[in-house]
């Protein structure tokens, strides 16, 4: 082939290509970890009491619920997607739980039931979004209210309390890790984080999932099939909402109101891990980091008894410093770059008095 | 030809339909649906609403979002009540431009982050929905102020009417009245839409984006300040919670009236009408005696029932027109 | 430098842009970007992808502001900060890539920002659709003034763009690619309006990689290269193999080296395929080796033909087969997986993701067969993009740069190393040169050239008539959804083919 | 309780006392909480409170959890949901501290007292009372509750079918129980909804300060004003003005702020081994005078105060 001459410029030790460890560690997720275990540092050094591990056992406890459902909601919102309906579809896990150990099924039975009626609910959202293609925005805010108003058509005005159970299933919530304060759970829930990091950053389907976020026709065009990934991640996030119904009968009560406002939560922390609300960028590390600062953050507000207005507003601006400061910090960078250029690149000649003629066409 | 453009536009006329049928139905079950007074509840309860819905579409045209609005409500539903009852005699007139003015306030911290820090809205007011109701919070405290708190006469907006509608179902009206003539039929307004339609290509081909989207904030913010004072008017108290969660039934009233989430299509008309239409369902399945259980599920079917029906008048229009093109 | 080079006496620029200087983070897109437009001409401006051309344009219309550089509109310098600056300077621009707003009508479309307006000051909607009917027109289309700009096909959102142009009666008309997705017809009553503008006294600025057009229709002729300015040429003193020569700075071999090779079994066989009211009894074979060329007309349905082959639209009657067996309906993954490769007609929408790296790009289709136990091998991915962005010699700072920032030739070099690198039997390839200069063209030549002698078999739709007659083994022609001609290489000359192509009475002329 | 006591402030330790009620920043529980500030001033004790924005019934148990790993010996919670607190009060106690509940209670086991304004059968007798002074005791009646799974106005609640059945004087028929979810909004549309449907109501009780006033807004506003008796527990200073115009004539409550108050004396008897809570221990209360624990642990405030045009003027401090 001919030797084209090359048509980029390019300034080089800006395009030295930084690889493995040092480029996580610059990434906006590497910094955002490294603001995490700052936080729970300061909080260890200066809120008393934090630093024990009656706060690993409550907080990660707390967590739990938030971080199940921000891993299918990451894959989702990286599709360029939304479910806003997964806080009413644990609230219906919760309530057939509840329903079905209390109408005498065993335990077993009536978990399994509401991990289906979440698979059910998810694949309906599924269904709408992916093959009827509705916006899902707009779909899952149909869903929200009507898989809560069906919740409450089942429960009523009645609860479950946790006391209904098992109690091996109850002590299986509660239990330790030894002096560590770690929940038994947080296995089962590290182990999901890793299966989907890995779906998501290393197979086929996950690396789909990322084109499929910035142009679903170019997807298509390679041969990804739209609508299945989709409905496929729906099924997925009701399947993880039916689970963590059953987390939250066992630790908390069924009613109609159980998670009521959790989507948003999940939806922050999502974000706040950097995961694009417009899709194809985020990560399963930034997700779960933006769950964790939030829960880190609560509770060491909470153990120095600072009022959740507070709270609030801290939530809502660390949200919005999250997205705004880095596009603040690039336009710093383009703006800095613009002004090195300037004085690197040979200033042309100033053009002489010959050449800016007064005279004006019309 | 003609009229098949028109029919693609018109999406708010299946939710148009919808509500006609609804009332029909339920008025046959229960005549007393349309008694003067049940009439007068329904467009009172609407109100409010309609106005948010309004606001909220001008945004969603522009292919953002602002989910602040219940919060902005909130604030000045509250800086309402305080300016009665801490300024003795103010003229109502001066109450409605304070609380619009702070609501445009609030609106233009919206449009700011999201045009000049060029972040997706729905973040930004996300952020804003939690730090509004962080502040409102702070501000009210256990404190709440009620309706004996205000005058009179600023209650009986919302009680008087005229030729049946209540004072500020009028305004509500006019408001929207205003707002459609002035998106349809003016050049800013049609500028939104192109910004909707195709944000990028809106920026090559010179429209002011930033300066446009911000104004939709702004004018939304306004809009949920107008709300926040017709709410202190319509309902008992004000208080730290007042217009918490909100922000749904907004956005779902618009989309249910024909406004796309995603942006280019969709009128503030359509919106209004949306917002009437869930209000009247809760209002004609309280009438239908209709099990207070299965209230809130069939409220969640009709948001779906409405843009399923969208979605296919559209993708009808979509295939006419290609067949049509095609016998060209 | 060559003798026909001219400098202008500088009073009569109506534009003047002096050494401008682009970058976008390392990419230095324009590094001493010139020109000068009078009144009253014509003028071209060619280059190879990447030569800076549209980025010139961008700091013309103000959508970009240039890093370092002075710039005149009609002798005073200016700084525009926004696109309504340089409106409001009198500079009309039509971008290479379509910019119209979908949800708004076609009239709506040309007018948005200027609408008629009536009494009190509300839009007069009836004025704009009669003014956009006459504008349309007069340029002898018949497109629908209250239809949606959505769904509207490449050649019509152009004609659209030429409209909204014209309509702002600007001094200043700047045309990126105007033509590239336009066809003879079309071309012709572009030129006609462009003729008239001029002669009307407006400085026109035109951008092509079809060097007929250019010596046709242009003036003056500025050659960049690598960002710079090089020369300015007066068309009528100047030939074509001059300004190939300035813009890629050495001669170049001859176009269109098809060599012959080994025609092996048919693997892709189409009969009877139907979709109602865009095609209808489409019957094809392409065998190993063979490159078929598609010919007609923009709008004859080829593209839908080539969609529903490859099982992105679906069809009512018909089949495919492919290698052997049939292909199902609706199912890219399965054409893919069966071997056959597709680079569609618009590639910043369909080729590519454009916000996705060039490695993620290229390796997009091998997301199964790079992974191992369901896992992708980074470092084989890592070497496969590497390997194939080399191969086909694609200008990139970094192979993890958004293809988004990449000019358009080389782009389409990423989507065809996307294709080459699945080892495909068969490639569809959609207007495999829309938008590439020269060079690079003559290279896409050759690699379609070379894989035919691979044994692959290439459908070639192009409606570029040198480029089928001179790479097409056997020629098809379609007209109004019906293939309406066949032809082989040696029967394959353009009369033929136009015949067919317009054969069809009531074709769209 | 772990590390980092060392550092710590005044919090925690045996003179805090926690107050964690249903939720913050409505008028009714600041009354309450004032109550109980008071008192803990009075006794010397830190007074801490802290509870989520909503009434959610989940959102509490953080607080609680706060508390415990804080080492609060006293906590006083009113419960959303009666079940849902219980893991996170065994907790509490099994690390030492006390638990009352005041206002709503829990599932008994989970705590040592329960601090009720009045006697759930007075309560509900009081209001059906005023209901019958007014219409007489035949027709339709409705009742507007808050939410659904609220454990006190449920408990009212069935005390008031109670007591209907079992009355021969009461021939009313309940048409509705409806509900507002404490939210003004809401209880607004459902008093509207219920005229709406049932166009022979004569009568509305809303055992919900929230409920009563939305609902005598919405009925001072339409025709309605004057011809549908509305009583219930509403708050003295907000429902002042419907008494005026006419809307309601006589509602009822007690004195939040005493709720506070003895819930406060009664923390700190329990911590200083006064009282464990068992049926018959006694325990001064400041200016409230001698209480006397009742069965399962129960601690009545005082009596329902009846609210009219005449007595108003006398009460509405309660309020702010
Ligand atoms: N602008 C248009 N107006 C009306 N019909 C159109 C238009 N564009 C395409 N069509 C319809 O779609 C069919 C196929 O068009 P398509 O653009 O795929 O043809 P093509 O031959 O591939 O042209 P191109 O050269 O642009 O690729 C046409 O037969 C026509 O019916
Ligand atoms: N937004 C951008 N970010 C980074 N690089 C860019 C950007 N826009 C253009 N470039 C780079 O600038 C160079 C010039 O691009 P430009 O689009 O001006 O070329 P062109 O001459 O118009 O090519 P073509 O003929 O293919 O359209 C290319 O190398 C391209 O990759
Ligand atoms: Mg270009
Ligand atoms: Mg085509």
């Amino acid at each position: 082939m001919t030797s084209a001459p090359t048509a980029t410029f390019t300034i080089t030790e800006e395009t030295r290509v930084r690889t493995g460890l040092s480029r996580l560690l610059l990434s906006r997720d590497g910094l955002f970890v490294a603001v995490l275990l700052l936080l729970v540092l300061v909080a260890c050094l200066f809120v008393p009491r934090f630093a024990s591990p009656v706060t690993t056992g409550y907080l990660l406890l707390n967590a739990m619920p938030a971080l199940l459902i921000a891993l299918p909601m990451t894959l989702i919102i990286i599709t360029g997607e939304i479910d806003l309906s997964v806080a009413s579809i644990v609230a219906m896990s919760t309530v057939t739980v509840g329903t079905l150990t209390t109408a005498g099924w065993p335990f077993g039975a009536a978990a399994a039931a509401a991990i289906v009626v979440g698979l059910i609910a998810g694949a309906v959202n599924g269904v709408l979004i992916a093959f009827v293609g509705l916006p899902s925005l707009a779909v899952t805010i149909g869903t929200l209210a009507l898989f809560r108003g069906l919740a409450l058509v089942v429960i009523g005005d009645r609860s479950v309390s946790a006391s209904s159970y098992p109690d091996a299933a109850i002590e299986l919530v509660g239990a330790k890790l030894g002096g560590t304060g770690i929940p038994v759970l947080a296995i089962a829930v590290a182990a999901a984080v890793a299966i989907f990091a890995i779906v998501l950053h290393a197979t086929p389907f996950g690396r789909g999932l990322f084109a499929v976020g910035y142009s679903k026709e170019a997807a298509r065009f390679v041969g990804i099939r739209v609508p299945r990934v989709k409905f496929v991640l729906y099924v997925l996030s009701g399947l993880m909402c039916g689970v963590v119904g059953v987390f939250w009968a066992l630790s908390y009560s069924a009613r109609s109101d159980s998670a009521s406002g959790l989507e948003l939560t999940v939806i922050a922390a999502v974000l706040l891990g950097g995961v694009s609300i417009f899709g194809g960028r985020g990560s399963i590390l930034g997700a779960v980091t933006g769950v964790l600062v939030i829960a880190v953050v609560t509770y060491a507000m909470r153990l120095q008894r600072i009022p959740d207005v507070t709270l609030v507003i801290v939530t809502g601006a660390l949200l919005i410093v999250s997205v705004v400061g880095p596009s603040i910090f690039a336009a710093v960078r383009r703006s800095l770059h613009v002004r090195r250029v300037q004085r690197t690149l040979p200033r042309p000649a100033r053009a002489g008095a010959e050449n800016a003629p007064h005279r004006r066409l019309t | 030809m003609k009229g098949l453009m028109k029919a693609t536009r018109l999406r708010e006329l299946p939710v148009a339909g919808a509500l006609v049928l609804l009332i029909v139905v339920t008025t046959l079950i229960n005549p007393r649906f349309l008694t003067p007074q049940s009439v007068k509840d329904l467009l009172l309860n609407a109100t409010i609403l309609m106005i948010l819905a309004a606001g909220q579409a001008l945004v969603l045209i522009t292919r953002n979002v602002d989910l602040s609005v219940g919060s902005i409500l909130g604030i000045t539903g509250f800086l309402t009540g305080t300016l009665f009852a801490t300024v003795p005699g103010i003229p109502i007139p001066v109450v409605f431009v304070i609380a619009m003015v702070v609501g445009a306030l609030l609106g233009a911290v919206n449009g700011l982050l999201v045009t000049f820090a060029g972040v997706p809205a729905l973040v930004i007011t996300l952020g804003t929905l939690y730090i509004y109701r962080g502040i409102n919070n702070a501000w009210a405290g256990g404190k709440e102020y009620f309706s004996g708190d205000r005058p009179v006469a600023f209650g009986d907006l919302s009680v008087d009417t005229v030729l049946g509608f209540p004072i500020i179902t009028l305004i509500a009206l006019a408001v929207i009245a205003v707002l459609a003539v002035s998106l349809g039929y003016t050049r800013r307004g049609r500028d939104l839409y192109a910004i909707g339609s195709d944000p990028d290509a809106a920026k090559l081909f010179g429209i002011p984006l930033a300066r446009r989207v911000f104004s939709a904030f702004v004018l939304n913010g306004l809009l949920a300040g107008l709300a926040g004072v017709l709410y202190a008017s319509r309902f008992s108290s004000v208080g730290a919670t007042t217009g918490t969660g909100l922000e749904l039934d907004v956005v779902a009233a618009a989309v249910v009236g024909g406004v796309a989430i995603f942006g280019g299509s969709g009128t503030v008309a359509g919106a209004a009408i949306g917002a009437v239409l869930l209000t009247t369902i809760t209002s004609s399945l309280t009438a239908l005696r209709v099990d207070k259980f299965w209230q809130q599920a069939v409220v969640g079917i009709l948001i779906l029932a409405a843009i399923v029906i969208d979605r296919v008048a559209t993708l009808r229009a979509a295939r006419t027109l290609r067949l049509s093109e095609a016998r060209k | 430098m060559k003798p026909e080079q001219t400098s202008p006496p500088p009073d009569l620029d109506v534009l003047r842009l002096r050494s401008a200087v682009k970058t976008f983070g390392p990419v230095v897109a324009l590094a001493d970007g010139s020109i000068d437009l009078r009144a009253g001409e014509i003028h071209a401006l060619v280059g190879e992808n990447g030569a800076g051309k549209s980025t010139l344009v961008k700091i013309l219309a103000g959508v970009h502001a240039p890093d370092a550089g002075e710039f005149f509109v009609a002798g005073a310098p200016v700084a525009f900060r926004s696109v309504a600056d340089s409106k409001a300077a009198g500079i009309s621009v039509i971008y290479q890539e379509p910019t119209l707003f979908p949800d708004l009508s076609v009239a709506e479309n040309i007018f948005i920002g200027r609408q008629p307006r009536g009494r009190l000051g509300l839009i007069d909607r009836g004025a704009m659709r009669a003014a956009a009917a006459e504008l349309f027109a007069s340029l002898g289309v018949p497109i629908d003034p209250d239809r949606p700009a959505e769904g509207l096909s490449i050649a019509d959102q152009q004609i659209i763009e030429i409209a909204k142009a014209i309509s702002l009666d600007a001094r200043v008309l700047v045309m990126d690619e105007p033509t590239a997705a336009l066809s003879g017809a079309e071309v012709d009553r572009l030129f006609v309006v462009a003729r008239r503008l001029r002669d009307q006294g407006a400085a026109i600025l035109f951008i092509s990689h079809r060097f007929d057009e250019v010596f046709d229709l242009t003036d003056r002729i500025t050659v960049m290269r690598d960002g710079r300015y090089i020369s300015t040429h007066e068309t009528s003193r100047t030939d074509v193999p001059t300004i190939v020569r300035a813009m890629v700075g050495r001669d170049v071999d001859t176009l269109f080296p098809k060599e012959p090779a080994r025609i092996g079994e048919p693997v892709l066989t189409v009969r009877g395929l139907t979709r109602a009211g865009v095609f209808a009894d489409v019957d094809l074979d392409v065998r190993a080796g063979e490159i078929v060329g598609l010919a007609g007309l923009v709008g004859a349905g080829r593209t839908e033909v080539a969609r529903a082959i490859f099982g992105i639209d679906p069809y009512d009657e018909g089949s495919v087969v492919f290698a052997g067996s049939a292909l199902p309906q609706r199912a890219p993954d399965a054409a893919i997986r069966a071997g056959i490769g597709f680079v569609p007609e618009d590639r910043r929408k369909q080729g590519l993701v454009m916000d996705l790296s060039v490695a993620r790009n290229i390796t997009l289709t091998l997301r199964r067969s790079l992974s191992r136990f369901g896992i992708i091998d980074a470092a084989a991915e890592r070497r496969t993009a590497d390997d194939w962005a080399g191969r086909l010699q694609v200008k990139a700072g970094s192979p993890r740069i958004a293809v988004s920032t990449l000019s358009g030739g080389n782009q389409q070099k990423i989507v065809l190393a996307k294709w080459l690198a699945n080892d495909p039997k068969l490639l569809i390839v959609d207007e495999p040169t829309r938008g590439i200069d020269v060079g690079t063209k003559s290279e896409v030549h050759r690699l379609l050239s070379d894989l035919a002698g691979r044994g692959i078999a290439i459908l070639m739709i192009s409606s570029e008539l040198p480029e089928v007659l001179g790479m097409s083994d056997r020629v098809l022609v379609m007209c109004e959804g019906r293939i309406s001609g066949r032809f082989d290489r040696a029967e394959a000359t353009s009369e033929n083919v136009m015949h067919a192509a317009t054969a069809v009475e009531g074709a769209r002329a | 309780s772990g590390a980092g006591t060392a550092s710590g402030g005044g919090d925690g330790g045996d003179t805090t006392l926690s107050f964690i009620p249903k939720n913050l920043n409505n008028p009714y529980i600041t009354l309450e909480l004032s109550g109980a500030k008071s008192a803990a001033e009075e006794l010397g004790f830190t007074y801490a409170e802290a509870a989520p924005l909503d009434a959610g019934a989940d959102s509490q148990i953080p607080f609680i959890q706060t508390e415990v790993q804080n080492g609060t010996k006293i906590i006083a919670v009113s419960p959303n949901d009666p079940d849902a607190v219980c893991p996170a009060l065994e907790d509490a106690r099994t690390g030492g501290a006390k638990i009352i509940t005041f206002d709503s209670d829990s599932a008994a086991e989970c705590r040592d007292l329960f601090i009720n304004q009045v006697a759930v059968e007075d309560v509900a007798k009081g209001q059906l009372e005023q209901l019958y002074d007014q219409i007489g005791g035949t027709g339709d009646i409705a009742i507007l509750s808050a939410t659904a799974a609220a454990p006190n106005q449920n408990a009212w609640i069935e005390a008031m079918k109670a007591e209907i059945a079992s009355n021969p004087d009461y021939e009313w028929n309940l048409v509705a129980t409806v509900y507002g979810d404490d939210d003004d909004t809401k209880s607004f549309q459902e008093a509207q909804g219920l005229l709406q449907s049932y166009p022979n109501l004569k009568g509305i009780i809303s055992p919900t300060t929230v409920g009563i006033a939305a609902t005598a807004r919405y009925l001072s506003t339409s025709e309605y004003k004057g011809k549908v008796a509305l009583v219930g527990l509403g708050l003295p200073g907000q429902m002042k003005e419907y008494l005026t115009d006419g809307t309601v004539k006589e509602f009822a409550l007690w004195d939040p702020s005493e709720v506070g108050y003895l819930t406060a004396y009664a923390g700190k008897a329990l911590v200083d081994g006064t009282i464990t809570g068992a049926e018959g221990d006694t325990f001064e209360a400041g200016k409230l005078g001698t209480y006397t624990v009742g069965a399962n642990g129960l601690v009545l405030v005082g009596e329902l105060l009846k609210f009219n045009a005449e007595n108003i003027d006398q009460y509405d401090y309660i309020t702010f």
